[in-house]
């Protein structure tokens, strides 16, 4: 049985594998330096790097909290909100784009307010930052709860029995317990901003993150074009990625 | 540590509801320095009771005082209880050293002041080698003292255990036990220990309270609960084994008397009408011959099973009724008991307890 | 400490929230309606719940048993196909488009080899189903996983005992226990292979999925085109999760 | 049910590594309808043996036989074992009826047939009535006679049993551990039994082996394990209380006799030099005036600790050195047995294991 098994599952190791390695190792190195010298490609980059980060930070200080309420406290439409903080994984991204569109678009209520306080969203990086956290914080959300539901609440009864209040029993015990599993939910959270394209591409085509850029490459010049550029993107997030991980499995 | 006495508790129709478990009407009032024992089943409500005290769960109605100060509404930071688990639940991403600096560091003791201590408690429970290693390398026993360690010394005013010796092999189980009963003498505590292990229960506690769904269903000195069950539930709880049900009728000399199968029960009470009787198998003599002796009631019956338990034997006697009797070892070789035997039992008419 | 948490959470809750209801809630029924009887419409959105339909089927026939032996077996690496199966997450989905391009494209060895086979992937629907297979496919072989996970594995032992062919025993015993965590899994992998725009869109532009038409609206017609398309598509998609979860929830 | 006699089973030199656990060249013979019982502490890799005999582990070396046939490389369901797990591990999502009816349809048996042999073993058992009911519903006990009942619908060779009654409240442990006596005559099954309790070994086991740091280091039957234990861990693990350490010398009467503290203990061996003895604690006789009897060994010492246990009363008298002995609770009244008291102690020579 176990034969069969991993047969069925080796096709789809390497249905993910081969093209990877595919387009990783046939791309000249010469033609990747090159494209990584590209100016246009290097801002796109580090544009995406950054708005990522920043939609993470944003999740961090929200979503921990929502997590460790949702993994402790029972409360009336618990399960309407699990359930919101489920649904940007099946909105399709270019509907959450429009969504979000308007909301904080230049015409619309919220985007208008915030505008006259110089906040723009539209072809602007703060909408970079909504879109990309708008379809990855249940990452965080989901990783974080699982990370808090694992520490036994009595760590933190005893924690306060000793003398902790709730805010020092959070901080000292149930917070460094759950933290590999929050640190993992912000890894993944952050990649999944990082590859972010169709609810971006609506807000903010202009400044171009690198998905984008990618995009316009591909459509004005063809593949041939495309393709150092792709393998540069994926080199970069797999390495970002691998070694996040390799980071975050040694703490402690 | 400090050596005055520990605080002294009153509950006062306390009830609760968290979940599946409801405690309805429980009124304690334990003394300063007492070890009160808290004895039911397993899943009995005995932990949330413990955690209510601590301040853990909010109680639906009625008062917690401690040394006269009602603290129902105090949290637990304030309520300066010390807390340990069945299993333990020590930090696990803390040292040994740090797990019993947490409630010191919270208090902003001076660098020396919290070693000091440490090493205080160190030696207290002979701990002070394990200060550096993480909780998962230390073994169960050591873990409990750790988790004991963590509690008192920040000098509780009330030490809850909450069936700290039930996760332990039996060697580890006694050694700690006789350590308790130490620390106590020694530190003066009140303790409040939850267990459902009668034997625990006698060997430590001044008194008991025995929990029955909910309900505390009796309060008493541990040998008072052994001889006297208030109910058969406590009855059957702590061991009895020989319990019947009949109905009372006056006997000769004073005594009544229980008609049981074969044979008739006499027994001293103010009870009549249907009642039940208990009789503990050590107060039973089996014999080969008819005793003479002042035992009101000898009986003649058939082995009908012999149980060794470690030193001990279990011999059911069919009367009929079937009553069982304990005897040593060596008593079981030098009767040669054997199933099929005919034997005669005797007790007393006053060992016989009727409720 | 319960409130601040609770205020902070509140706002993750409304950002997710409120633009769904908004959009949702200001397009006017008659239009809705009328967007549900464009032919385009409906052919665009059969077509993704098809492809996605499909890419699941071919993810449950080859993942769960990759998961079931992730859950139970170690071998030599294993912490390297686990993070394989964590990749599609991270990669951005034009560049996976790109790849995945670079395999299955006219030009490419495998695209020919099965292009002579009659199956053609660009501009195609297999094109569209390999998009969303690699998009997805990690939300169920790690639902799956955690099913396996969560069975004990001495029910296995003890059916075995009981005569049980290790294939029986996986069939009996492992399987029912993981189902509601694999049909979890599915509902998610087909939630968000439905969601996925940048992957599809390089592979196979025409014919079109629903957010691909959604995209094309919005470039070349407007934001006021794509509104009550945008709205549609959520709508659809949030009845269709939430009643998949009402049913995987009342399965035992 | 079948009637006939169970299995035979030997395991030759069999050696098994399985991730912490490591078992070492492990040889044991079970007879045909025999009950035995493997007894080690907790977390010893007794679980992993039994496992690697029902098929589930693949050994390093060595071999298992079962009525002769080399049975080692035959996966689990060729093998006829039944297998109980301390937790029960019934199918979450069957009821007690498919639970139980699980081996019997592996079997291909027609439906008359699957319904004879549950009605069979329902009656066997005594839980026909709870045939409907999922697992979860069930309490321990019920549970664990469900896991019984599914182990033996289908006939084994051989009964496996993981620390079947550890999960158990003492009350229902009692009543199973009857039970598992009664089915094994009735059915003559053959059992290997796993626990960390001697009490059940012993109550239980026609022979017991006992298990350390992966080895076995006694075989035999419980009498004989309780009285000459093989090594120090074996006297601790079984209870055994006084142990002391010493060189033996030459005594008077043909008696050599180990000098401790303040006084000599003579004893029966054919050992000599450094030597530990052992004295189990109802061998020793605790009086208030010196005894004349035949027990060789007689010392005056004084009550320094008494350990009420549940029926029974450990009193540890320091002479020095200190002995335990025990004795029942009528005893310590009668005696008036208290701390500091004066008494007088003694044991038969006969009664020092020396090792």
């Amino acid at each position: 049985m176990r034969i069969a098994f991993a047969l069925l599952g080796a096709l789809l190791v390497l249905f993910v594998a081969v093209p990877l390695l595919w387009i990783t190792l046939s791309a000249p190195p010469a033609l990747l330096w090159q494209t990584l010298l590209d100016e246009e490609v290097q801002d796109a980059i580090l544009l995406t790097f950054a708005a990522s980060l920043a939609a993470t930070v944003l999740a961090f200080v929200t979503g921990v909290p929502l997590a460790y309420l949702l993994a402790r406290t029972d409360f009336p439409g618990k399960h309407l909100v699990e359930g919101i903080m489920d649904v940007p994984v099946v909105v399709p991204h270019t509907a959450a784009g429009i969504a979000l569109l308007m909301m904080f678009g230049r015409r619309a209520l919220l985007g208008r307010a915030l505008g006259t306080l110089g906040l723009r969203f539209v072809s602007a990086v703060p909408g970079i930052v909504i879109a990309m956290l708008f379809v990855s914080l249940s990452f965080l959300v989901s990783a974080a709860r699982e990370g808090f539901e694992a520490v036994d609440p009595r760590l933190e009864r005893i924690a306060r029995t000793l003398g902790a209040s709730p805010w020092t029993a959070f901080w000292r015990v149930a917070f460094p317990l759950a933290w590999r599993n929050i640190l993992s939910g912000m890894i993944l959270m952050w990649a999944r901003g990082l590859s972010e394209f169709g609810a971006v591409v609506i807000l903010t085509y202009h400044p171009m993150v690198a998905p984008v850029l990618l995009y316009e490459r591909f459509e004005s010049f063809g593949l041939d074009y495309a393709r150092p550029v792709a393998t540069l993107i994926i080199l970069i997030c797999l390495a970002t990625f691998v070694a996040l991980r390799l980071v975050s499995r040694r703490e402690r | 540590m400090r050596r005055a006495l520990g605080s002294r508790l009153e509950i006062r129709g306390l009830s609760v509801d968290l979940g599946e478990f409801h405690l309805r009407g429980i009124d304690l009032s334990i003394a300063s320095g007492e070890y009160f024992v808290i004895l039911g089943p397993t899943g009995g409500g005995k932990t949330v009771l413990l955690e209510t005290i601590a301040g853990l769960h909010r109680p639906r109605a009625g008062r917690i005082l401690l040394d006269g100060e009602d603290i129902t509404a105090a949290p637990p930071e304030r309520r300066g209880m010390g807390f340990v688990y069945q299993d333990y639940a020590l930090f696990p991403h803390l040292s040994v050293r740090e797990n019993i600096a947490f409630g010191l560091r919270l208090r902003g003791l001076s660098r020396p002041a919290v070693a000091e201590r440490l090493a205080e408690v160190g030696d207290l429970l002979a701990i002070g080698h394990l200060f550096h290693r993480p909780p998962s390398s230390l073994s169960g026993g050591e873990q409990q003292r750790v988790a004991l360690a963590r509690a008192l010394v920040v000098e509780p005013r009330l030490l809850l255990l909450d069936e700290p010796l039930s996760a332990l092999d039996p060697e580890t189980r006694e050694r700690l036990q006789r350590e308790l009963g130490r620390l106590r003498r020694e530190l003066g505590l009140t303790v409040v220990h939850v267990t459902h292990d009668f034997e625990e229960a006698v060997a430590l506690g001044d008194r008991l309270a025995v929990m029955h769904a909910g309900r505390v269903v009796q309060v008493g000195p541990p040998e008072e609960v052994f001889r006297r069950p208030a109910t058969e539930f406590v009855a059957r709880f702590v061991g009895v084994r020989n319990i019947f049900e009949g109905r009372l009728r006056p006997g000769d000399d004073g005594y009544q008397v229980l008609p049981l199968g074969a044979v008739e029960v006499a027994v001293v009470t103010e009870l009549s009408g249907r009642a039940h009787i208990s009789v503990r198998p050590e107060e039973i003599i089996i014999s080969r011959e008819p005793l003479r002796s002042s035992a009101r009631n000898a009986f003649r019956g058939r082995v009908v099973e012999v149980s060794e338990r470690g030193a001990l034997a279990y011999i059911t006697v069919r009367v009929p009724p079937e009553f069982t009797g304990v005897v040593t070892r060596r008593s079981l070789e030098e009767l040669a008991l054997r199933e099929g035997e005919e034997v005669w039992i005797a007790f007393k008419a006053s060992a016989v307890h009727v409720f």
